[in-house]
């Protein structure tokens, strides 16, 4: 396959590295890395600085070679298409009078923010060699080959004040007294426990789901326990609507209670 | 009453006060010098800080000892906040049995490396913007696993998506002090090339992605002195 | 040229003629510190003479090398017949880095050296007599080993049992004069470490105050309240 435009340039080496840059073209398609490295390569045809190109020139290459690589069957991936069917549309918009009617970027602008994007993939293409180039580690140059680790000592350090001391001796000697006083708590579930259950529990609730199946174990079957389980609970989601964390809703007097975590 | 130097001890500065001065600079040299010959890692002058006697001033150590090195066969080299004794690269042709055979870069990988590094803080979408092509996972996962790129903060916009920096490791192989000496990183952004250039409205074909609008915060600015 | 010398490193010496004079030795100095820097064990004279150029003279670099860091943090050691960089010996300690951690002493720690101290001597069936529980070894081993506490004059009554009592360097932790400066149970609820509730009748604690009889006339009736 050749290219007319390719065979006219001249007699010099160049021309057969560029037509055989073009048949590569063809056959080679996956070596691309995507319509904008294709576009890249047909650029170079053109031999001028990449702020000068001719984007129509470059769209009539890269629709010249896609139509070629059809009639070749050769299967392009889609966003190869994609961008022929772009860049048939950039070339009429070059070629037609601007639409007074239409309104957003002019053709020209589109043409250069196209030229903008080749410059810059050359220009990170080009840096990337640059890096490459550069002394590497393990290749150039070297780190220690024997390292020391640093060994870490835990020194650990019991401190004590006075006043634990005199707490603690406080609390041995008066520890009996207030046994009588410690209130049964074995039934009750508070709405602090609640809300700290509930906040851990939160992240889980995406979809609505019944206030009853948060009931911790052990709560739901005794009815003095699930009574005041079912209070704590109730009045930790309130807490928790109020901050905005879940939401709350009931179909019907005494249907189930259902929240679900509040997404912003 | 012991309370309150008890409780002083405990957290915050678990250090007593010094008890003698801090040893002369030759001897700080030695000390800086025996620390980083240790460890294969780069040590942060904070570590340094750590580890030597109270008093002690590492900053000042470092930069005579990178004299006392520069014509040595090791040198002492800037790594980010980090320093670190590496061979001095004209001998590299000595080194051929420490080589580690790393994997090869694909074409992909590299670039996308290279467009991390220039473009830091940078999302995914504007590499793919970028390259005109998708980033596989498999480039990412590549170069996060050779510990050369790292996630940065999520960018504020729509969709606060993830963005990817450089890292430290990343300087130290490249033998880099910082970001900023990247080569030709001045030219680049003197050309506008490092712009976040936003796409002319409408303009819908060859893009990637829709890529989010960038709230200004790359490499661009991110290298202004 | 370097083929050359990596085939040597492989069999044995199929070297060809020098091509080239060797290096200076200043070069062949860098050359080997640099070898010796990267390498992960110690490298032999042969080996060294097998990676440096033809004709270097490593022996000789060697004891330059070595003259030169004589005084530095790291020195060259001869291991064997091999060389290697360690760390000057008087800087090891920097290799160590020492934490140190606070931790409050454990409720049981300080409520068996509250005992003691309020006690004091105090035999260990005493002590459990009092907290109601068994003493375990550890506790009292770490207040032994903090040296607030130490072994006291054994009881003289059936199974001679020994006692405890606490130390000066107690008294100097906790900033007493002495034990008899601690202060009553009256005087903590006079400070609101107690609670300021009445004893509920019959409720007093009863076996806590059948403290056996001991001959040294304890410190128990020092803090009556």
């Amino acid at each position: 396959m050749s290219d007319d435009r390719w065979d006219q340039t001249d007699t010099e080496e160049d021309s057969v590295a560029a037509r055989l840059a073009a048949e590569a073209l063809i056959v080679d398609v996956d070596g691309f890395e995507g319509p904008l490295d294709l576009l890249l390569t047909l650029s170079r045809t053109q031999k001028v600085d990449l702020r000068k190109i001719s984007v129509l020139q470059l769209a009539e290459q890269y629709l010249s070679f896609v139509n070629k690589a059809k009639a070749l069957r050769i299967e392009l991936a889609a966003d190869y298409l994609v961008m022929a069917a772009w860049l048939a549309f950039l070339k009429s918009r070059l070629l037609l009078p601007p639409d007074p009617e239409d309104e957003g970027p002019s053709a020209e602008d589109l043409a250069a923010h196209l030229a903008f994007q080749l410059e810059r993939l050359q220009a990170m293409r080009e840096a990337a060699a640059q890096l490459m180039a550069r002394d590497q580690k393990g290749r150039d140059f070297f780190g220690r080959g024997v390292t020391e680790d640093v060994q870490r000592i835990r020194v650990v350090k019991y401190t004590a004040s006075l006043l634990d001391l005199m707490q603690g001796y406080a609390r041995i000697r008066t520890r009996d007294e207030f046994r009588p006083f410690v209130m049964d708590r074995d039934h009750v579930f508070t709405m602090e426990q609640a809300l700290d259950r509930m906040r851990g529990l939160i992240g889980y609730a995406g979809e609505w789901t019944d206030l009853v199946s948060y009931l911790p174990d052990g709560w739901q079957l005794d009815p003095g326990r699930r009574r005041s389980a079912t209070a704590a609970h109730f009045a930790a989601i309130l807490e928790l609507a109020k901050r905005g964390q879940i939401e709350v809703r009931q179909g019907e007097t005494f249907a189930p209670i259902e929240i679900r975590k509040k997404t912003e | 009453m012991s309370d309150a130097s008890d409780n002083a001890t405990g957290r915050g500065a678990e250090r007593e006060e010094p008890l003698f001065d801090a040893p002369p600079m030759a001897e700080q040299e030695r000390m800086v010098e025996a620390i980083l010959f240790a460890s294969a890692e780069a040590v942060t002058l904070r570590e340094l800080e750590a580890r030597l006697p109270l008093g002690a001033d590492p900053a000042e150590a470092l930069v005579s000892l990178r004299t006392r090195y520069e014509t040595r066969g090791v040198r002492l080299v800037r790594v980010g906040d980090a320093w670190a004794f590496r061979t001095a690269p004209d001998l590299g042709h000595l080194m051929h049995k420490e080589t580690v055979e790393t994997r090869k870069l694909s074409r992909a990988a590299i670039e996308t490396l290279a467009i991390i590094a220039y473009h830091q803080p940078c999302t995914r979408a504007e590499i793919e913007e970028i390259r005109g092509v998708a980033v596989s996972r498999g480039t990412v996962d590549q170069l996060i696993e050779l510990e050369w790129i790292r996630f940065g903060r999520r960018r504020m916009t729509p969709g606060r998506p993830v963005t990817f920096v450089v890292t430290e490791s990343f300087l130290d192989h490249f033998g880099l002090e910082s970001a900023r000496d990247l080569p030709g990183l001045k030219e680049l952004r003197a050309a506008g090339l490092l712009d976040n250039r936003p796409l002319p409205v409408g303009m819908g074909g060859p893009q990637v992605e829709e890529e989010e609008e960038d709230e200004g915060g790359g490499q661009s600015e991110l290298f202004e002195d």
